[in-house]
């Protein structure tokens, strides 16, 4: 088996621990800053699981997605956000609309809730349980990420996590999809997020602030 | 090798035009390329008529259903293309905001669209319809104003959010597959996909998941009613050309996926589950947006409010599903696309005349902008359903499949939803066609190119109320099929 | 294509109304094409009349079919029910078309009369439409178009806000109608599988008692909106009075009559009758409005809105002949239930004939005298001889005195009441006859609101100097209104001539009646009466000799002033007050300055006579979906968060409803 | 045969009219201790007005003239349908009591006409009032028939009088009690006599029937006294011959008739006094309790409706 079969069994049946924890301290994190270096660790983990699936199952293309996964979602991204920050010179602190203590009651519920979930189609699936609870409550927090947090930043943060977490239940359960899908997806992603980036700086030319919850003009 | 063209054409136009730093140089190459488009479109609509479906690759198909989606996209972007070279020259030459950015993002769009209905990969058609929401994203904010930019953020947020969640449901309807025994590559091919359903619908769990992620997915694409806030504001605060494109054709697309996936699905575990939530949606969304139509101030949020309440007629079509069923579904996304063009140019018509959009600003154009409250009256006929014009044809058919199965809930709420939106509609239009114009509001005249979008679009609502032309006939009939 | 005899005279018929005229009229404006297409219309109405009446002998059978056109089946079939309204249709148009001539280039600029002249023959072409179609659709698409057309005949003559509120009303009501209509249609659909004529009737039979309550249920409320019954007669009032007198003839005339047209065709042929408790609601529905509408004309001073309400009087009556041939449909008296029917369809044809001459009458005071508010009128007949007589004519008929044509068919309701009494079902024993005193007080407040309305605005001394300049409208409108009185008068005394021909039609709707024997009885002795009334007023004229003029006697005073004159409202005044619960007017007085309420600068009294309908009924519902949707409004907050929160709230029920399903 | 009977009882019916009319005014007088002019004065009255001259106010239109012949040959029409002393009627198998009743609307109707024509307050006054009235009466006037129509099951007079005819006297039924009292509280509407409005007055505020005819003089105003006079006759003779025709004869035999004729003056004469002692007696109603009076007339008829189903059975 060597060495590497033993990680690779190892980083699979472990590491959802550590994307537990990241998603925790997302839900507390104050300034922007360190919620990109989360979101960067997470999608580290992510790498990892990706290459260690793809050594257990023999799949090339899977090494590409995973070496890909990590060039975009490790190393450019983060970069990119700093570069924003920097650029939009804008108060770092992340305005939240609940409180550190409720975002951990929520997180916690939302990892119940994706157990639950997950036990019911977990034995269909027949994919180790901890791992799919993982890349669903990545969704659920990446989904609760945007609705609570009023910061533009923020919510394109939320997208990512709420991305990783389609990501990693896609890889688990079927060990990915065609590469030229894969590929469109990724590429998807990243015009998806040069976008958010140009309105983002939009927004703070028009609008001074980057609090998306005062964007009230349009209603009724 | 001919399906690759009408995508090569918008791609390679859009970089043609970015070039064309004069106006009008740009105007009229983009009507060139908009007239290659429709060739192309119409060849290819042609080759399936002949040849019932055409395969490029693993990943362009075209077949009857798509065929029709891409005549509509023909027609409405052909229109919005004339309408839009008179719209341009009262727009400033900005960075961004010039005519040959403009163009460029349009024909970015449209390719995005054409690939959207010639997909024949479930994930290639994700990818596409992910490329819709960017390339229109910055049309929506193209004026750069406060609103714009508020509404394309919406827009953009809320619509990859949708999109992601289509994207976890094409997942699970991959895994179901592959689970099922397909191979790989054959798992997200509509055609394979739509052979093996009855195998993959032995463990309908995780095909009910999978379809209940992608109607909300795509129906946030759609506007179903839930997912719907975005549509208003994107549709008010985008140029008129674009307004158009989003409501008549853009909805149309989003529909045409989500008909694809009823058409598996209902396949692999029996229609009911499917029919069941497309009837929930299209009550829903007709409803609440019905209800809302009578308290709008802005124009073009009314008609993005209608084009909602329209999306919930066709998705009641869809969801009954019977011959009439369906017949009444494809024809009314075909009429409420061309209807509701109609009422986006003179509502630009009347935003550029008389200034504002605000309703109980604009009073008595009918005697200072004749033609437009002439196109504007004939939009609000034909919007709300009235007979001498087509939309009365398709709804009149949904209505009857609907007593066929005897579903009386469905059909009083509809006709009752249909009293109010015409309450609705009058009361509005009433206010602002009749009355005395205030006084500085000068005459105006069409100039040819609104003259040319207002009368085609117009008169194919009356043709099209009076008699389905045979070939437009047989095209729907090949689409049932295809659905069947 | 066209089938049968009438088919060509009948394809011409439509494609004169409905494609040639509006064409040429929006092509050009030279006088000449108007003319043409004056011409085309009347030649057009007579074709029609020729159909109808040939139509009535032939054989049922489909006459045009343009099915293969149009997307859903499309086809026009004249059996008898059809060729007596189509003769109504035509018959009515052609005098009105006349009327109309001179009417429309008095009132109208140039480009205005094309556009009314191109929607007149549309207006008629929906009509015809309506009684002769065949297939669902067809009647469907008439219907929407007969309202659309109408209103845009209205909205022509004039733009002001209470104008525009007026045809809001009418435009909303007669959709809601048409939704029910619908609903009618649909509702054969599971048992007939396609909505032609001749498979719904064939599924009429086999269609569960619950379907044919909703159906009957919803034909009557649908065709009751149209037809003004009374708590749907919102519209009527508002709507007729606003229009073009031409226009108004023909929507008071023939366009109600469309509606009786459609619940006969629904409740009788579809559905051949039902439990008696149809009859009752419809004998309820008929005598309400009956005695409301007479009372409501009574409070009345502008002619238009008197003539409007007798509108919705004499659909009143039309409906108590409905029902009672309903109750006796359910008591299994087919001959009585024959009676009845061809007293309604004859009431149906009068009124459609005297309501016309009447608002002709009306329109030609209004162009004589630019004003049909009664209180400026006075002395007109001298002034206007052929109108006045043609409009006594008129009224005589509607009260339905002897000699007149509203005589025969309230005379036929009348015994058909009486009939009632032969019945075995108790309860219809009872209230029939006593329906014979209720369609007697109707018959009386009818009589006295025209002598009121003749008498004010004819006779007497004129109390405005427009009505004292007045000069009598032009040949072609005189003629106009004489053809129709001669009609009137010409049913009145030979009824025999039209009853037959309705017996026949009557026998085919309800199977097993035979000809009733009243109507050989009154269409026996109404030339003798005619003939002992004339002879012996004849007789009695012979004592007139000399005629010497005499100021009228003013208790010594110098002169009568015009002032001195009963006007309409004093007219009203007694019958007002006796029946002063129903009116309910809310009066209000105002004294200026108000500080001071015993040296007042100016005093004004407002009364509104009629109860609003609007405000009790109708304003409660519309405030509620009002509310509302201002509710759901507010679920539009702006905030990106909450648009989010809202996906995923509906993602996470779709899941829960999932998780439970299974 | 008995065509010319009818005809007979038709003449003698207009005829008589005025006659009536003076006997009653001979019997208040009497009644009011008075002498009063003889019974054959409103003969003469009637031939002093048609020699005259017609006086017609310049504003007023051809209708003026045309109410008169209108209204006098629509009330003598009526007069065909009740049979006197023949047990039938010239028109009385044919036409029914709706004929009737309408006729005589007919009538009022161009009276009203008439009045308002002339173009001054009292005829407006008379004409509003007497439509306020006739339009109240008609209910209980038609109901009243109605109730004897559907006891004898005929449409006809005619055929109502032969049946009552072959009823025995003495089992009075409570339906034509009701009908009775209903009908002659009619009469005295429509006739216009004392509880409703005086027929002798010339006090403008008062009177109804007189208001109307305040215009007309020579011989309009005479056609007009004697179609009145002639609807009085037509009511008394209805009364009698729908609730006690008893001694009419069906066989036209010279004894019969005298023995007819005599029994039908006798029971008129009983009418007559009834008549003069109420107009003695009672007051003029407000005109505002008029409607209640006739509201009575419409319940009592109601009620004789109601009852005709369970007398029947």
């Amino acid at each position: 088996m060597g060495l590497v079969g033993i990680a690779t069994e190892k980083i699979l049946s472990s590491f959802s621990v550590f994307l537990f924890l990241s998603i925790l301290l997302l839900a507390v994190a104050r300034r922007i800053s360190t919620s990109v270096l989360l979101f960067s660790l997470q999608s580290a983990v992510i790498t990892a699981e990706v290459l260690a699936t793809a050594y257990q199952e023999k799949l090339a293309g899977v090494y590409v997605v995973g070496l890909l996964v990590f060039a975009i979602k490790v190393v450019a991204i983060p970069r990119a956000f700093f570069l924003l920050t920097k650029r939009l010179k804008t108060v770092r602190d992340v305005k939240a609309s609940t409180t550190p203590t409720q975002s951990v009651f929520i997180t916690v519920a939302m990892i119940y809730l994706s157990y639950a979930a997950v036990h019911s189609y977990g034995q269909a699936v027949h994919v180790p349980d901890d791992a799919l609870a993982a890349a669903v409550s990545l969704i659920l927090t990446g989904a609760f990420l945007m609705v609570s947090r009023k910061k533009a930043l923020m919510q394109v943060l939320g997208l990512l996590v709420l991305e990783n977490g389609i990501f990693l239940a896609a890889l688990l359960t079927t060990f990915g999809m065609p590469l030229v899908i894969e590929i469109g997806i990724f590429f998807d992603i990243l015009m998806g997020l040069l976008l958010m980036g140009i309105f983002t700086f939009r927004i703070s030319d028009t609008f001074e602030h980057l609090d998306v919850s005062k964007l009230r003009k349009l209603r009724g | 090798m001919l399906l690759l063209l009408p995508i090569a054409i918008p791609v390679l136009g859009a970089g043609l035009i970015l070039c064309f730093r004069n106006p009008r140089v740009a105007t009229r190459a983009a009507l060139l390329l908009g007239a290659l488009e429709i060739g192309a479109l119409g060849a290819v609509v042609w080759q399936v008529h002949v040849r019932s479906e055409l395969q490029q690759g693993r990943y362009l198909r075209a077949d009857g259903l798509s065929s029709f989606f891409l005549m509509g996209i023909a027609f409405i972007s052909g229109l919005v293309l004339v309408y839009a070279s008179g719209y341009l020259r009262h727009m400033g030459e900005g960075r961004f905001s010039s005519p040959r950015w403009f163009y460029a993002l349009v024909f970015l769009f449209l390719f995005t669209m054409i690939s959207v209905c010639l997909s024949a990969n479930l994930g290639f058609l994700w990818i596409m319809m992910e490329g819709t929401t960017l390339a229109s994203a910055l049309l929506v904010g193209f004026y750069n104003t406060e609103g714009a930019v508020e509404a394309g953020w919406k827009y953009l947020v809320v619509c990859t959010v949708g999109i992601a969640f289509a994207l976890f449901g094409t997942i699970v309807l991959y895994l179901a597959a592959v689970k099922a025994g397909m191979s790989p590559a054959a798992a997200l091919d509509w055609v394979s996909l739509m052979d093996a359903a009855p195998r993959i619908g032995l463990d309908p769990h995780l095909v009910k998941l999978a379809f209940v992620f992608v109607i909300v997915g795509y129906g946030t694409k759609v506007g179903f009613v839930p997912m719907h806030s975005w549509l208003p504001d994107a549709h008010a605060e985008a140029p008129t050309p674009i307004s158009a494109l989003l409501s008549a054709v853009l909805l149309n697309c989003a529909m045409y996926a989500v008909m694809r996936y009823d058409a598996i699905v209902s396949r692999a575990v029996g229609p009911a589950f499917p029919h069941t939530l497309l009837l929930i949606f299209g009550v829903v969304s007709m409803v609440v947006a019905g209800l809302l139509i009578l308290v709008q101030r802005n124009l073009k949020r009314l008609m993005a409010y209608s084009s909602i309440e329209h999306m919930g007629i066709i998705a009641i079509g869809l969801g009954l599903g019977g011959p009439l069923g369906l017949f009444g579904a494809l024809l009314h996304a075909f009429n409420h696309s061309v209807a509701k063009s109609l009422l986006f140019f003179s509502a630009g018509n009347v935003r550029h005349h008389v200034g504002t959009l605000r309703m109980d600003g604009i009073q008595g154009i009918s005697r200072t902008m004749p033609q437009t409250s002439a196109a504007l009256l004939v939009g609000g006929l034909a919007i709300v359903g009235l007979p001498p014009f087509s939309l009365f044809i398709s709804e009149f058919a949904i209505l009857s499949e609907a007593f066929t199965q005897a579903r009386y809930f469905v059909v009083i709420l509809f006709l009752v939803i249909l009293s109010v939106v015409f309450g609705g509609f009058a009361f509005h239009f009433f206010r602002m066609l009749c009355g005395e114009p205030d006084r500085h509001v000068e005459n105006s005249r069409l100039i040819p190119s609104e003259y040319i979008a207002m009368g085609i679009a117009g008169l194919s609502l009356l043709f099209f109320g009076a008699r389905i032309p045979y070939l437009f006939g047989l095209l729907l009939h090949e689409a049932m099929a295809v659905l069947q | 294509m066209l089938t049968g005899s009438i088919g060509a005279p009948f394809a011409f018929l439509l494609a004169v109304l409905g494609i040639v005229v509006p064409l040429l009229l929006i092509a050009s404006r030279a006088k000449s094409v108007q003319r043409l297409a004056i011409a085309l219309i009347l030649a057009a109405s007579f074709a029609g009349c020729l159909v109808a009446v040939f139509g009535f002998r032939r054989q049922p059978g489909t006459v045009v079919d343009l099915s293969r056109a149009t997307p859903f089946p499309f086809s026009f079939d004249v059996d008898r029910l059809s060729a007596l309204f189509l003769l109504l249709v035509c018959s009515v148009a052609i005098p009105v078309t006349m009327f109309a001539a001179p009417y429309f280039d008095r009132h109208y600029s140039e480009q205005r009369r094309n556009w009314t002249w191109a929607f007149f023959s549309l207006f008629l072409l929906s009509m015809i439409v309506v009684v002769t179609a065949s297939t669902g659709f067809a009647f469907l698409a008439g219907w929407e178009l007969m309202t659309l057309v109408s209103a845009g005949l209205i909205l022509i003559e004039g733009e002001s806000a209470e104008r525009r509120h007026n045809v809001f009303i009418y435009l909303l009501m007669m959709h809601a109608g048409a939704a029910a209509v619908a609903a009618c249609f649909f509702l054969f659909l599971p048992f007939s599988h396609s909505l032609d004529f001749g498979a719904i009737r064939a599924a009429g039979a086999i269609v569960p008692p619950g379907i044919r309550t909703a159906v009957f249920l919803l034909a009557f409320v649908g065709f009751g909106a149209k037809a003004g019954i009374i708590p749907l007669h919102l519209w009527l009032p508002r709507a007729h009075p606003i229009a073009p007198s031409p226009v108004s003839a023909l929507m008071s005339g023939v366009m109600l009559k469309t509606a009786v047209y459609g619940f006969v065709r629904f409740s009788f042929d579809f559905l051949g009758g039902g439990p008696a408790w149809w009859g009752y609601v419809v004998l309820l529905a008929g005598a309400v409005s009956g005695l409301l509408g007479v009372l409501y004309a009574i409070g009345e001073h502008d002619l238009k809105r008197l003539l409007a309400y007798h509108s919705v009087e004499n659909i009143g009556i039309i409906y108590l002949g409905l029902g009672t041939s309903l109750i006796f449909l359910a008591c299994h008296a087919p001959l009585l239930a024959a009676l009845a029917l061809i007293a309604a369809l004859l009431h149906t044809f009068n009124h459609a004939l005297f309501k016309s001459l009447l608002f002709l009458g009306a329109g030609a005071i209004s162009s004589a005298t630019a004003t049909v508010d009664l209180e400026d009128l006075g002395g007109l007949q001298s002034r206007m001889p052929v109108t006045g007589t043609a409009f006594l004519i008129a009224c005589c008929s509607i009260v339905g005195l002897p000699l007149f044509n509203g005589f025969i068919s309230e005379w036929l309701t009348f015994r058909s009441f009486l009939a009632g009494s032969a019945l075995t079902n108790a309860k219809a024993q009872i209230v029939l006859p006593l329906m014979v005193g209720v369609l007697a007080l109707i018959g009386g407040l009818a009589a006295a609101c025209f002598v009121k309305a003749f008498g004010v605005a004819f006779l007497g001394r004129p109390r405005s100097t427009e009505a004292e300049h007045a000069v009598e409208v032009p040949l072609p409108m005189r003629s106009g209104m004489a053809l129709l009185a001669a009609a009137c008068l010409f049913i009145g005394i030979l009824p025999g001539l039209f009853l037959r021909p309705l017996a026949s039609l009557v026998q085919g709707l309800i199977p097993g009646a035979g000809v009733p024997e009243e109507t050989l009885s009154i269409a026996r002795i109404m030339p003798w009466i005619a003939v002992i009334v004339l002879g012996t007023g004849a007789f009695a004229a012979l004592f007139k000799r000399r005629k010497r003029m005499a100021r009228t006697w003013a208790c010594g005073l110098p002169g009568l002033s015009t002032r001195m004159q009963y006007t309409s409202t004093v007219f009203s005044k007694p019958i007002r007050f006796v029946f002063a619960r129903i009116y309910r007017p809310d009066r209000t007085v105002e004294r200026l300055p108000v500080d001071q309420p015993y040296f007042p600068a100016s005093i004004s009294y407002r009364s509104v006579r009629t109860t609003s309908y609007e405000r009790a009924l109708y304003r409660p519902f519309v405030d509620l979906i009002v509310s509302l949707a201002h509710r759901l409004r507010r679920l539009q907050t702006g905030n990106i968060q909450v648009y989010l929160l809202y996906i995923f709230l509906a993602l996470v029920s779709l899941l829960a409803f999932l998780r439970f399903q299974r | 045969m008995n065509i010319t009977a009818d005809i007979l009882q038709v003449l003698a019916l207009i005829l008589g009219a005025p006659l009536v009319r003076g006997i009653i005014a001979r019997m208040k007088a009497v009644l009011q201790r008075r002498r009063g002019a003889s019974i054959w004065r409103p003969y003469a009255e009637l031939f002093k007005l048609l020699r005259k001259e017609d006086l017609v106010p310049p504003t007023s239109s051809a209708v003026f003239r045309l109410a008169p012949i209108v209204l006098f040959g629509a009330t003598a029409c009526t007069a065909a349908f009740v049979p006197l002393v023949h047990a039938s009627a010239l028109l009385g198998s044919y036409g029914d009591f709706f004929l009737l009743v309408y006729l005589l609307a007919l009538g009022r109707f161009f009276l009203s006409l008439g009045a308002l024509d002339g173009g001054s307050a009292f005829g407006g006054m008379g004409a509003s009032r007497e439509a306020l009235v006739s339009s109240l009466a008609e209910a209980p006037f038609l109901l009243g028939l109605v109730a004897l129509a559907i006891s004898a099951s005929r449409a006809d007079i005619a055929g109502i009088v032969a049946w009552t005819l072959g009823q025995n006297i003495f089992n009075i039924s409570v339906v034509h009690i009701l009908a009775f009292t209903s009908l002659a509280m009619v009469a005295l509407a429509e006739t216009g006599r004392m509880p409703v409005d005086n027929p002798a007055t010339h006090l403008e505020l008062t009177m109804i029937h007189e208001g109307m005819v305040l215009e007309y003089s020579g011989p309009s105003l005479a056609l007009i006294e004697w179609a009145s006079a002639i609807k009085l006759h037509v009511m008394l003779a209805l009364l009698i011959a729908l609730f006690c025709p008893w001694g009419m004869v069906s066989t036209w035999s010279g004894l019969g008739i005298t023995l007819a004729v005599l029994l039908y003056c006798a029971k008129a004469a009983v009418l007559m006094i009834l008549l003069s002692v109420i107009e003695s007696a009672v007051a003029k109603l407000r005109m505002y309790l008029v409607p209640d009076f006739l509201g009575v007339a419409s319940a009592v008829s109601a009620l004789a409706v109601i009852f005709t189903m369970w007398v029947r059975r």
